[in-house]
């Protein structure tokens, strides 16, 4: 097999995949390899990975919470390539008039349900000691997240960017819990299926490469490259370095190794694995949040060993840091 | 050998030959979903019965976990509720806006325009404005099955009351008639059927908008939970709900249908029995 | 002073002129039957009687005052088809007279003067046999019953002048004859003034007390339209007319064959 | 004084009301927009007309700096071609299946529950299936519109063949016709006209689709971009694009009504003058 | 050997017999008329020689051999209307007659048949009197225009039996008339055997060889479906036979009136 494709969806820690298709560094990498890839933007997040997991595409831009309740939970064995990025305040819950996070007791909350921003809505309250019980979860799209703020009865809101920055213009808006309070949590990621890519690491190769070529061009501030990626997500350069602001990218694959290799990603792997858990969503014949086993590099585990379905390795982005590729 | 255009199969026949379709549909659907459970056993895109029952029982007759309530009971009346009040205001507005369009020379050149151009433009794209004017509660959900349906009823009854032969109004004016009179003893009644077969050819277009509605913000109703269990693809509630919804909307038209004929034994003309 | 008066009428649409120069007089309890080619303008001529059109010029007074400009309760009308309401029982669409008529608003009564309304109702339906059919609606009564029901509906309400646009046009000989026992009944008893269109030559003598007959007199070939049609003939007819008949039958020879007589 | 029923507008007048309400309701909107700038002048849910003209300036006349197209011209083009794609496809097996299901008595007995039943499914619930049958790309979105139109007018086309008087098919027998030459003959220059209308009143239901379908996966068309700015909640792209869309449709039932007359001018009975 | 035999036919529709004991032999070049009260079963009668109908029982033969089960080109058919199609001109729907008989597959001719079919078409529309019509559509032309040209669509493929079922009941009496003259034309022109149904009996008595008359012999006042029409008159008539009309008329005088005369 060298023909490839990969999905992707319009956000900020992804634009860079748009800029290397557009701009022909994808084919550039897949050349040198002697293969195709094929990045198809598809808008709905959430179609993106089921099609992927569906197995229409060969890998699929996530992130960790997802990657481990949707494919791993549906039994497609899936590898983390590339973490590109965490949030770093790209998510963040917001209350109308309130001014601190515990006050959100009682209130309607209104979130992407069983998505990250449920996640940290969870995170947030176990800070003030409350617990999902103590509000309401109202399952909100986020392409109307912003518009639900401008209603009378939405009075708190979990949006990620751009919807969160969007919001924080208008009246009334406080930020009362972000994920800069649980860095590392919220990873943005490409996840490739497991067997395909034991079968091609030619794909993991060219793909870590387009990657690191524009975070290069990043690092160094490209006003054009940027330009190219704030258009295509809607907005313009200074909208997008905003948006970059609060997304702590790894320019250097150094930074990557080291985040993936860190003990954090375990722990924060488990948390996940144990919300996901409690809301259902690891399938409803789990018996405990280790029913899905996750692989990460030096041989740490979490869960079942005999149900590994997502793995964290560090093997290309090496490659990368060490000029191999 | 009788042309083909002329062959009538009996009842019994025509029974079983109606069957089929759906018989053949089913054995597809088992045969390609086999095939696929056969690669990958976790697949969730076409589960195979025993998930379906499985996921039918956790939904329809085990309590849930969180709220003690049957989860698809409170779906299927959330959702009926919105529906049917959605409806029935759309059918009162259009009524009110319809009959005078059809049938008031300077309404209809002062609204009919108008009428045509909003009935055109499409809800989805202006749900914020929607969400200011309507909030995000129920009301919103109504609002957008409201908006979206409205305007279709009103240009059929337009179109239907504009079809009332002239000559009835002629007719009712000399016998005394005032143009109220006429609208509530010839016209409204007159109306009435048509009004309900074309709710029942809109409750299609009800259900996308009910659906969508839900999709976008709600914390109950089967709209809310096909998209919120798209998030971890269970199909296995999925297409059980989907089932669910068509067959809700096949009775529904099934009911109104006979509850027309029951209700307006007179009318027969313009019916439908596609 | 007549009923209805009409001086030096025309009738215009656009460049079509339909009438031209009509005069005539109608007094209070004529049956005047009107006949002419297609197209002549009878029709129209009736929707003026009627108000659904105004005339172009002349004048056009009814009991001496100007005719009302649409359709009221002194002039009932029947048309060739359409004029029963589908919705309501036979009993109902007579019902419906009154209860327009008398109701303003609710267009309904209500107790004691429902019941009323209702055994008048019933006496009219008697009058023109439709007794038995009282509890059906119209789309169970065949085209004749359904005529009747028409004309009930208008008489019961007493008008003055009733108008008739080729009623029976659409019924069956046999069913026709019926008809024209009825109506030349309900026109003595009730002194009604009737004013009725018909194709059919016939008809408009063994009918009525007085034959209008419409025609154009002057013709131009490269302007079909610029001369409207006129009254030709305004002759006293009757049952007992039976001479005429022959006579103008005759000269209509040409149109009609030997069947038709 | 006339009853109200019977006043007629001049030519003149029914002109300037019909205009009336778009008046009034620019003004509305003008009024509204200014109130909630006055409160906070970076509001974004009613912009001003400078906004408008600014945005349509960007999005229209001003080529973009990504691709050097213009966008406004490349959404549109993309659009309308998956949309009329799609009601090409849709006409087409419409017939195919409608006629048939009209005039045969075997199909109809075989095939108008199972298409009735699928008429109701709402295609929005079942889209991880549909992908993966269709893919992702340019057939998926086309498919969209098919399968959400189809169904509605299959449903009238079958109602219209068997509203075709019994007498013309025994007259066609009559005359040597055969089931194939009556179908070519008779039926389809009939319901020709017919689906037109019927193509025309789906429109509306043709653009929601299209609409979503864009939302989910596209990189360029009018619901794209739409679905892009709402997450900034940029109104003064969405309702330029919204006007955009209603004046669009508008122009095609419009066009497709002129059409129908123009190419069918025997054809008048079951016009919708709505 | 008689084009159509019939002996001791019945026809039943679930308990109520509508035809009982009919006996009939019908030879090549008849004209003859069906009259009969409403619902006696005319059309029904008709339906069976069309193949549209199945008798419920009896010997029902064409040239001999069973009757062919559905519509075929032998058997001409003209409503009372719906019979032209209006998709087509004039012309078209004369030229779709040929098309239909002589191209099975596309149901069109082209280059010199299609031709040679025009001219025919053409032929055909001038001996029916509507050669000025041949490019209008059906809904320009009146009643009679459209008749005439169901009457034109099913001669020209030249049928041995033309079946009409009250052809001329929707039309005005003069225009009625013409259509006679040129039925009776056509008829004896083409060597037609010609079966109509009318309500008319003036109708049946003025056209026409032989006057069939159906009506029910027994009746049960209990069950009214019980007992089905038969052939209760079987008379040769025709042009000249005015005296049996007026004898027959007399015996019906309950029903019309002296108008009908
Ligand atoms: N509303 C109208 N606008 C313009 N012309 C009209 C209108 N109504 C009738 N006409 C014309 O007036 C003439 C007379 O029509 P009218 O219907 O009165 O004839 P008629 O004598 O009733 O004919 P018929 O015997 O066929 O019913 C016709 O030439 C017709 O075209
Ligand atoms: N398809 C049918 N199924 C059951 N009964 C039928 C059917 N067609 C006709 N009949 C019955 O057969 C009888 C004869 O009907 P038919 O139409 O032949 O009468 P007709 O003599 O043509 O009457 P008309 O003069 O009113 O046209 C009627 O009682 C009718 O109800
Ligand atoms: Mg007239
Ligand atoms: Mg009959």
């Amino acid at each position: 097999k060298d023909k490839f494709t990969v999905s992707w969806t319009i956000y900020v820690g992804w634009m860079p995949w748009d800029y290397a298709q557009q701009k022909g560094i994808v084919d550039k990498w897949a050349k040198k390899y002697g293969i195709e890839i094929d990045l198809v933007q598809v808008n709905d997040y959430i179609e993106s990975i089921n099609q992927y997991t569906a197995g229409k595409f060969d890998g699929c831009l996530m992130t960790n919470m997802d990657a481990l309740t949707i494919p791993a939970a549906g039994g497609v064995d899936s590898t983390a390539l590339i973490m590109g990025d965490f949030s770093n305040g790209n998510d963040g819950i917001i209350l109308k008039g309130k001014k601190n996070l515990a006050d959100i007791k009682g209130q309607d909350v209104n979130l992407v349900e069983l998505s990250v921003s449920h996640y940290l809505l969870a995170r947030g309250l176990e800070s003030v000691g409350l617990s999902e019980r103590d509000v309401k979860v109202v399952n909100t799209s986020d392409a109307d997240i912003v518009a639900a703020y401008s209603s009378n009865d939405v009075t708190a809101l979990v949006p990620w960017n751009p919807q969160l920055s969007e919001i924080m213009t208008k009246k009334d808006a406080n930020l009362v819990f972000d994920s800069s309070k649980i860095p590392g949590e919220i990873i943005d990621m490409l996840v490739i299926n497991t067997e395909i890519l034991k079968d091609n690491p030619k794909l993991a190769k060219a793909l870590t490469g387009a990657w690191f070529e524009v975070m290069s061009l990043m690092k160094k501030g490209d006003t054009k490259a940027l330009t190219f990626m704030a258009e295509a997500s809607g907005t313009d350069l200074a909208g997008y370095k905003s948006q970059l602001k609060s997304t702590k990218m790894f320019y250097d694959p150094k930074e990557a190794v080291e985040f993936a290799d860190s003990s954090a990603l375990p722990n924060t792997m488990k948390k996940v694995s144990e919300f996901s858990f409690n809301h259902g969503l690891l399938g409803e014949g789990a018996p405990d949040a280790g029913f899905i086993g996750m692989e990460f590099p030096n041989g740490k585990r979490f869960g079942d060993p005999k149900n590994i379905k997502l793995r964290f390795i560090d093997t290309y982005v090496k490659m990368a840091a060490e000029g191999k590729l | 050998m009788k042309r083909f255009m002329n062959l009538k199969p009996s009842k019994v026949t025509a029974f079983f030959l109606g069957l089929l379709p759906f018989i053949i549909a089913g054995i597809f659907y088992i045969v390609a979903s086999d095939l696929r459970l056969a690669e990958n056993p976790n697949d969730k895109l076409l589960p195979s019965m025993a998930s379906f029952s499985e996921a039918i029982d956790r939904m329809a007759l085990t309590p849930s976990k969180r709220t003690g309530e049957i989860l698809f009971i409170e779906d299927t009346s959330a959702s009926l509720h919105r529906l049917g009040l959605g409806i029935l205001i759309s059918a009162v507005l259009a009524m009110l806006i319809g009959i005078p369009l059809g049938f008031i020379p300077f309404v209809r050149a002062g609204f009919s325009p108008f009428v045509a151009a909003f009935s055109m433009v499409p809800p989805m794209a202006i749900l914020p404005i929607l969400f200011i004017v309507f909030g995000m509660g129920e009301i919103a959900k109504v609002a957008l099955i409201v908006i979206g349906v409205t305007p279709l009823i009103v240009r059929d009854l337009q179109q239907r009351v504009s079809e009332i032969p002239a000559e009835q109004f002629i007719k009712a004016q000399t016998l005394g008639g005032s143009s109220w009179s006429i609208v509530i003893r010839v016209i409204l009644p007159q109306i009435f059927p048509r009004l309900l077969d074309s709710v029942r050819l809109t409750l299609g277009t009800a259900w996308i908008f009910l659906i969508s509605a839900e999709a976008i913000s709600a914390t109950e109703g089967l709209g809310y939970r096909i998209f919120l269990v798209r998030r971890y693809m269970s199909m296995d509630v999925i297409l059980p709900y989907v089932a669910w919804i068509t067959f809700l909307a096949f009775l529904f038209d099934y009911l109104l249908k006979k509850l027309t004929y029951k209700l307006f034994p007179w009318y027969s003309a313009g019916k439908e029995n596609a | 002073m007549s009923l209805i008066t009409i001086k030096n009428l025309w009738k215009e649409y656009g460049d079509n002129v339909v009438l031209e120069r009509l005069n005539l007089n109608i007094e209070e309890g004529e049956f005047c039957t009107l006949v002419g080619p297609s197209g002549c303008g009878k029709t129209t001529f009736l929707k003026m009687l009627l108000g659904q059109e105004t005339p172009t010029k002349g004048t056009f007074l009814l009991d001496g005052k100007p005719f009302p400009d649409e359709p009221s309760i002194e002039r009932g009308i029947v048309f060739q088809r359409y004029s029963v309401f589908e919705h309501l029982s036979v009993l109902g669409n007579v019902l419906l007279s009154m209860e327009l008529k008398e109701s303003k608003f609710f267009g309904r009564l209500f107790g004691k003067k429902r019941k009323e309304a209702k055994e008048k109702a019933m006496q009219m339906l008697e009058s023109v046999g439709l007794g038995d059919a009282a509890h059906k609606y119209p789309s169970e009564l065949s085209g004749g019953m359904q005529q009747r029901l028409s004309i009930a509906q208008s008489l019961v309400i007493k008008p003055k002048i009733l108008l008739l646009d080729e009623p029976f046009g659409a019924l069956d000989p046999g069913i026709r004859a019926d008809m024209h026992t009825l109506i030349l009944d309900l026109w003595k008893r009730n002194n009604l003034t009737v004013i009725m269109v018909t194709h059919d030559l016939h008809e408009s003598f063994y009918l009525g007390s007085r034959l209008l007959v419409f025609d154009k007199v002057r013709y131009d070939e490269q302007a079909p339209n610029a001369y409207g049609a006129r009254i030709t003939y305004d002759i006293p007819v009757g049952n007992e007319k039976g001479a005429i008949l022959t006579k103008v039958d005759k000269s209509r020879k040409k149109e009609t064959n030997n069947y038709d007589n």
